[in-house]
């Protein structure tokens, strides 16, 4: 398919919004991506057609809302190029599925054994890991970043051994959108017999991922970054390693039988989605990925490209105007300040021309203290966006500067 | 008989039926046919996961062919059952490896079943293939 | 505002399906509620309108999907009494909801302590606790039921006692729908100093619940048990509670400080919601709300007994068939058997009728074990049935009694 | 002037303003004047949670009345801050608690700010509240 920029647009409602009597300029994408109608109709026709409870269920309505839900994760795993479908576990997002792969991992390992962290976090993976270490006494160590804003993946070869059991990093930093050297990192880890989550919310609406060809041992994303509904997600994990780890929570489904002395676990994937699901948003979320697939990766990818190209060198124009994470390796996202003015302040007057850009620490304070600075302003741009949209919010951030200074 | 006679003649009996009522009918029918099986067989050991109402199968090798003994609590089920036994009954591991399970689509069991139900009639059909499978290794 | 049925039932698209070529009569309430247009819409609004991630955003969309959410949360406050906003915590559904608690708990109570479960449990009310029991090696006490499916007092007196921690039991039965005494069971827990988690799942679409008068110490509902979307519900606990249990999940949100050294938490609400929540189900979780109130619970309430009344006696009739739970105090659910069919054979054939009824254990296998049961057919009516959808489901009941014996 | 008064002047010369722009560069000249606060002032007691830029606000009672100095990252931030002292700044603890605080809206900062902005200046207002209770029962 050739990519044309006007027919996908009017794919997607909103983009038609006013803002402050501006047409909107959507730069926020990284933080959620904007839906095409068929992921809202597909919902809408959900609910309208054949809202149920799924499995177990004796009737019509309930039959089809489960084959519904369970084809969805059919298309999950064809599409990250799981090995098995009981391999993707539905979850209410990336934070979830880190928690549930944390929380497994709290029997697993213990005081003197060590986790390895990137220095480029969301504290999606962060915190979570703390809470473990907590609870274990593992140690967390940290793999220090560049001035670049990149990994230094020397000081990783440091730090990673025998003793360490777990390295979890993003795939792509959603504060710099630097692409991380994942495959190196992967095989690094496993040659000390570690095994790697890779927390790709921020990937995997920009590239395609091949989870057996990466042979990595968790991985996860949400669907609202892939034109996907909120509150839904996925975690993949390697059946073995599922299988060997506690669930995090109880309830309906996961388990077997019950008595009130002893339960036991169901068979994936279902011992990790105690409760009623997000049925609605599974479904939607496998129409997301069809979209995405329809319109073709390789497309977005080369746009995008494109697009953050073209941006980089407009912004660098502008006086005082510094980006963080300018390496060779990324995704369409821009992180900058202007110095002297807060993000906050540029970020204000922006949203009154109609233009959306995120500021502040973007959820990755380390970064920031690395940095030493409040936060930046993020353009993250994606293959809705223009050429044209990218000349505005250069014009507004002049103006926005001289108001400022 | 071959496991695909077999087949091609319950395609062909479930192709007279007209409608829902009869197809159940059948298979009410057919399940009284079922042959009894043990009540200590019915352990946990035996018991297939993925059906909605409990169903149990047992297996043994019998000169060189395998015995199926199998029973649910529920009455279409057991009517599931017997189909698939009066298939597979008595049967060396080989042929039931070999065998072609597409009859299933065929009879239109799948979408006069329920998704639900046919989960566990695939259930079934794993168990048994699993049996073969580890019978033909012996 | 007078109940009118017809106009009522137009509210809801999926009332006009066919199934298997019959009218769809869904008799499946308890299991998940259908959904009104003006719910499906706000969906789609949102999504059409203003998508974007909440908190911290500085653009319009942001802030509109904020007040979005946050209005929600104050209709929730609202309409079950509570008397802060930031003691209703979003949570993906009950079962999630009970795990926070569960979990919070794990640090709070240990080797020596007790904590008490009604018999009459959903299996979400039971295994996050056997869960907490394992970790902190607590004993679980049952209340047991009577022949009626009733709990038993004069043995909850019994077996609580300063030792007893907290206390936690439905409201109302899934699987039978009796009304537990749940003041009564509150007062006698708190007299003893333990505290009480009420799950909410299956009776806060029947009738009004007053937090603070009730005393309770922490609630939660299902949003899809009300109208609203899968994949949204809320945990209600008192603020010195939530203050005092550690959180399930670490994320972005729910923080207010992270370097890699030291994390601490945010204030409530946050402090429990990590990472991106379900946007579009929080905000159609409060439109359903209001929905529910424009009818009237006293309405529902008032209509929902009419229609319990009234098929009790015709099913009654029905030779052979026994129902489980046959008592006063009820909502409008019905759990039988016909003696000598499996409720599984059963449900399959009023499926092809277009009748939609649960079969099985209903998540709450020791309920059926108490009765030596497989399970039951369970038919959940709501404000949307009719007495003429009872007298069908009546005729099919027969045609399928003849059929299977 | 009374607290009521210097509000009511707020108010009018808000209401002047066309559009966004003046307002913000009105808020912007405001946030000139604001009297400096000491670096070592700026601690995490001092901070304000609630706001997307950092606000500090300290406080001290002088003769009876309260001495506020505050300050952010952000200059608009400042802009309302600067507003927030022109009226709570030296006044009693008593003529702080009993001040009605609806200006807010009627200046129209609650539209044009937007609500998180809004947010965090009701965060602020409740902090001066709070500051002016606590010194009341000194
Ligand atoms: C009494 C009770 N508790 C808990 C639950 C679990 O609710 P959810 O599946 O929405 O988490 C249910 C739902 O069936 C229920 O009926
Ligand atoms: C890199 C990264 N990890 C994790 C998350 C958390 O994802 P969610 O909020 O969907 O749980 C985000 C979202 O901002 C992210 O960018």
């Amino acid at each position: 398919m050739s990519f044309d920029i006007n027919k996908i647009r009017s794919d997607f409602p909103i983009l038609k919004k006013k803002i402050n009597g501006k047409q909107l300029i959507y730069f926020d994408n990284a933080a959620t991506s904007q839906t095409p109608s068929c992921v809202i109709d597909s919902i809408s026709d959900y609910y309208k057609n054949y809202n149920s409870n799924i499995h177990r269920g004796v009737h019509s309505l309930s039959e089809q809302a489960t084959e519904s839900y369970e084809d969805s994760r059919e298309k999950i795993r064809a599409h990250f190029n799981a090995k098995y479908k009981e391999e993707i576990i539905f979850t209410s997002g990336t934070t979830h599925s880190i928690n549930i792969v944390s929380n497994g991992f709290v029997k697993l390992i213990g005081k003197g054994d060590e986790v390895i962290v990137s220095g480029l976090e969301h504290h999606s993976n962060i915190v979570p890991w703390q809470m473990m270490c907590e609870k274990n006494n593992a140690k967390l160590n940290v793999i220090p970043i560049n001035d670049d804003g990149e990994l230094d993946l020397d000081e990783l070869k440091k730090i990673v051994s025998k003793k360490t059991k777990i390295v979890f990093l993003n795939h792509v930093s959603n504060a710099l959108g630097i692409i991380n050297p994942i495959e190196e990192i992967i095989k690094l880890s496993h040659e000390n017999g570690a095994y790697v989550l890779i927390d790709g919310a921020q990937s995997a609406a920009h590239f395609k991922i091949d989870l057996q060809h990466l042979d990595v041992d968790f991985f996860t994303a949400s669907a609202h970054k892939l034109c996907g509904p909120t509150g839904i997600g996925f975690l993949y994990g390697k059946k073995e390693l599922l299988n060997k780890i506690d669930p995090l929570m109880g309830g309906g489904e996961m388990i077997s039988d019950v008595t009130f002395e002893k339960t036991s676990y169901a068979d994936l994937p279902q011992k990790f989605e105690a409760g009623t699901p997000n049925i609605s948003g599974v479904i939607a979320f496998g129409v997301a990925i069809d979209y995405l697939n329809k319109i073709g990766f390789n497309n977005i990818e080369k746009y995008e490209l494109e697009l953050l190209d073209y941006a980089t060198t407009k912004l660098k124009k502008i006086d005082g105007l510094k980006i963080y994470g300018d390496v060779k390796n990324k995704t369409s996202v821009i992180s900058f300040n202007i110095i002297g003015i807060h993000s906050y302040d540029i970020g204000s007057i922006l949203d009154k021309y109609g233009v959306a850009v995120r500021t502040g620490q973007h959820c990755a304070q380390p970064i920031m203290d690395y940095f030493n600075i409040p936060g930046t302003v993020r353009v993250s741009l994606s293959f809705l966006n223009t050429f044209d949209e990218i000349d505005i919010l250069c014009e507004a951030l002049l103006k926005a500067k001289s108001m400022l200074s | 008989m071959t496991i695909e006679n077999l087949q091609q003649n319950l395609i062909e009996d479930f192709s007279f039926f007209e409608d829902w009522t009869q197809r159940y009918e059948y298979m009410i029918e057919l399940s009284k046919g079922l042959e009894k099986m043990d009540e200590q067989m019915k352990n946990d050991k035996n018991i297939i996961k993925g059906c909605q109402s409990k169903v149990w199968l047992h297996a043994e090798l019998n000169e060189g062919k395998i015995k199926f003994l199998a029973d649910s609590e529920a009455i279409i089920t057991r009517g599931i059952i017997a189909i698939l036994l009066t298939i597979f009954n008595n049967r060396t591991p080989n042929e039931i490896i070999e065998s072609d399970t597409n009859f299933i689509e065929k009879i239109g069991l799948k979408e006069h079943l329920s998704p639900n139900r046919a989960n566990g009639l695939y259930s079934m059909i794993k168990q048994i293939k699993f049996y073969a499978i580890a019978f033909s290794k012996k």
